[in-house]
């Protein structure tokens, strides 16, 4: 592959409750995420054990790709938002894009 | 061993779709108007005992505001497994209550839970009432409550043999099921008892005795029958664990969600279906003896 | 509030079974043969009913090739829920139809989804006609149906006494349940109608009022029952949402799937549910009455 | 096509719940002191079993330590749906058995793990036993099967007639889509047999003719029913599929797991269900004529 | 940890569509890919919301692990072939992987 | 974002068989990582094609979020112990998270 097809990119990924999904989704939105991913999770942290068997007891894994800029702006908008209250992780990575038009 | 949790969201499903289609078919018999009055009441109620547990909560039990807040409003809404068990029970023993009373389920689910976010903030402009409506109005209960109560009243007992061999002659077999995975669920909450020790315990088996005295009271000042008396109660007496839990996670965050289920799924929800419905039946017909006579 | 998509799943499966045992014990009845010249005539349809609607979509809906080509398939297979339906209404009212059409309504499923890739492909080397073959034959529609319905055959009306309780008795409840879930998919689709605007919405209602009437020709030409020409323009009426857009996705994937989803689950589903269907009946009726004498 | 796996697990949930409650129900008849050389000749017998097998898997066979052991293990222990099928069958057929059978069906389900792992490891300190324990008997199969039985004992025969509708009317039809699926998957088990080839087919239809032989030989011994003699050598001939595997995958991980189910699903549970339940009871009759006269 | 233990590889997830499961998972066979493993996802971009709500209508998300040279070969497949006419995403990360043989 | 709020960690990811979700939970536990998150996942790799139809036929795909040395110590500790006679794969990469005292 060509690398000026290839462009970099952050993806940030935050597990948190099920709860605020919706919410969250809102959020995502509001600041602009051309787009996330999202799949149910489980798993266990400083609040925890947190599994999908009780209706809202279970994680989700929320990605989302997007610039530099806007991955700073996300983890702390929710960060600010949510990590007092909500059992949530957030972590961010590096990735490579091939239509950097997306995201 | 767990249910599959599609499996336990159908069961919930079927139940609730049961409970308010038997109501709407009993309901259509009956003319919409009369019913008012009895509505009323149980509102007032649903407002009523959310603020009588909550100074308690905070005092007695020194938990923080939006804890008691929160806890409060579990105990001022209702457990429609505790309804359900109480329905297939009084079948069995073949006591009569009016036909309404699911209708009533249906309208306590939601005051507490309103009264649940004041008390936690007062009237502050932060709450997102709007999406409190949605997350409470197109909820699960609500909507096949409701929606089963709807399609009963119009379609009538006899719009509904055809449907009858799945939700009236499964009802108990799929509560069964449905007891089971609670019962699994409740003793998972076990642990969470051991951590905030006896009040929990404490409250969790008084509370619903004096809710229970407050639904029999009223029962007799709306002259229902015996039967109908002591549902009420055991409507007063149940606390919710899927409506206002899910609410007040999303509108009182800062409330410890595993403490008020660990009250009203680990403690109240066992004690009312094993001790309490026959109790508050008792309690009924004491209570009818002595004031009616 | 939606069911979970198991469950749905699970519900489709029993419908498909029930719908397929049904079939297969009364077939066991008649001698084979002599369905030939309408399993024949059927198969004729399937392929005649697409290619009609596909230029009237390409000219008046100003449609690109591939979407046409896909709605047109869509309107040329079958939609069990709709047949699902009729049979319980047919059964409530005591409508008689003829016991092959369950059979009929499996051949419909499949010449339609040929022609749709044809009209949309020409006769491309490109596609990959063996795992349009996988995809279609081994789906679960046709699987199940004629699982049902070979099964029915085998089995007779005595075999399948010990399974009526699940499949025949619980039938029109769980059909209830999959009506309940598909008002909440099709309500989801109303958002797509406004977008694709009021073409979409004519066509829904026009071709299936289009298609009962050659279904209806069709059942007279047959010599079939009132019922059973009510049931072939029912099933000539009904559009495809779950085999069809599979096969499309995969087959024809630059045609837009929430356009022709929109107009057969958002449009045509519910028109045939509350309208279509006794009105396929009143017309069977009249024509059986116009040309039978 | 498979049932989505969630209503797989429901299906035999309510499977084993049912055959539970109604051995539970039965067993209430009759003093449980008198039952208790049946249980201990049965237990036995799921110790032997895999002891008898593991030398032919290791010598014929060819098998490595583990595997043998492993398979040993499978064919020692039960499979509740060739069960299922049975009673399914033995009802219709109208053939009496003891009605502790089910009883016996639980404690099959153990003896043959312990060996297995003991035929793996030798008495070995590695083996965690406590979690081997766990895993064994907080299984869905053991706690459902026990649960019913419990619950059937407790509740007895009215008890019951609530939940009848659910657990004894729909049995046969669950036992149908449980049988489907069943299918599926042992079909899929068959590109195993390619790979593993002969042995394990014949090892596959061997092994439970000898098993029900013995079954046949114990039931004489016990002075069961001619009914109870057969349903003993169908405990014997079955092969585990649900609590050995997953057993064995924890216990002993260096067996290939896809090597014993293949035999035990691909093979051995195909055949008990089509061919290998009416020969017992055939089997079952002529012993009894021959030592009983 | 001994740092010759760790070799450097690629990974390619590909969020898209549940229909084209099977059609692409043969294509990471045809292409050599060792393995792939899938989790099902929601999600929501240019394409608008798609979640697992109506049969077909889920996301799957595929992460393969391979060489640099398979990772620019799958991505550039599967880009050409699906990207027009499919709701997809594809993005690339570095990972360290303990037994290189594998991929 | 101030970077001075941003850490490096790496991510840990396990693919293996469902059936030793258990075991492997208390792994973890014991080797002190302080949380994971695990999300249901199907395959294919050298053991074969794994999809959740059967039992415990299943993949589940673990992620821990934990320092360089706990990485390599977790790693180590799942390959010695289990890569012989599980389908198992693990892999890792840097990831950046906001509380360092969370990880
Ligand atoms: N160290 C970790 N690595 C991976 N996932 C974690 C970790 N800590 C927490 N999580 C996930 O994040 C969720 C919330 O974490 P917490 O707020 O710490 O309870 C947990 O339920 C886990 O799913
Ligand atoms: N910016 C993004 N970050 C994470 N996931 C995305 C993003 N954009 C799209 N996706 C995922 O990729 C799928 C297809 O994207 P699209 O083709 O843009 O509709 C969506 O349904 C999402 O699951
Ligand atoms: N190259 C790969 N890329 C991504 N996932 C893989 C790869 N190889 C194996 N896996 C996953 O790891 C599981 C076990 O792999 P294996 O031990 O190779 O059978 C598989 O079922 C896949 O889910
Ligand atoms: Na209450
Ligand atoms: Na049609
Ligand atoms: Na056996």
């Amino acid at each position: 592959m060509n690398t000026s097809d290839q462009y970099q990119r952050k993806i940030v990924t935050i597990v948190t409750e099920a709860a605020i999904e919706t919410q969250l989704s809102k959020d995502l939105e509001a600041l602009q995420a051309t787009g996330y991913t999202i799949t149910d999770a489980r798993g266990k942290g400083s609040r925890g054990v947190r599994n999908a068997g009780w209706e809202t007891s279970g994680n989700i894994r929320i990605e989302v790709i997007c610039d530099t800029t806007l991955a700073d702006k996300i983890a702390n908008y929710v960060k600010e938002k949510y990590y007092k209250n909500y059992a949530m992780v957030i972590f961010m990575s590096d990735v490579v894009v091939l239509r950097p038009d997306k995201f | 061993m767990r249910l599959p949790p599609q499996i336990y969201e159908f069961v919930s499903i079927l139940l609730l779709l049961a409970i308010g289609l038997k109501g709407g078919v009993e309901l259509a018999k009956q003319p919409f108007l009369t019913l008012v009055p009895d509505m009323l009441a149980v509102i007032v109620m649903g407002f009523a005992l959310p603020v009588l547990a909550y100074p308690v909560l905070l005092q007695l039990g020194k938990f923080k505001r939006a804890d008691a807040a929160s806890i409060a409003a579990h105990y001022g809404s209702v457990s429609v497994g505790t309804f359900a068990v109480a329905v297939a029970y009084f079948g069995t023993i073949e006591v009569f209550y009016e036909e309404h009373l699911p209708l009533l389920l249906v309208l306590l689910e939601v005051p507490a839970i309103l009264i649940g976010i004041l008390l936690a903030r007062g009237f502050s402009n932060q709450t997102k009432w709007s999406s409190v409506a949605h997350e409470v109005f197109l909820g699960k209960g609500i909507v096949l409550l409701l929606g089963g109560l709807v399609i009963g009243w119009v379609a009538g007992p006899e719009g509904l043999t055809s449907v009858e061999p799945l939700f009236f002659d499964l009802f108990k077999g799929i509560l069964a099921i449905f007891l089971l995975e609670m019962g699994l669920i409740a003793s998972s909450q076990i642990a969470g008892l051991r951590k905030y020790g006896l009040f929990i315990v404490i409250f969790g088996i008084v509370m619903p005795l004096f809710s229970a005295l407050i639904g029999c009271g009223l029962g007799l000042l709306l002259e229902l029958s015996i039967g109908g008396t002591a549902m009420l109660a055991i409507l007063a007496a149940s606390a919710s664990y899927i409506a206002v839990p899910a609410a007040m996670r999303i509108s009182v965050p800062e409330a410890n969600p595993t403490l008020s289920l660990t009250a009203s799924l680990g403690v109240t929800f066992p004690f009312n279906v094993i001790i309490g419905i026959p109790l508050y039946l008792e309690l009924a017909k004491v209570m009818h003896a002595f004031f009616k006579g």
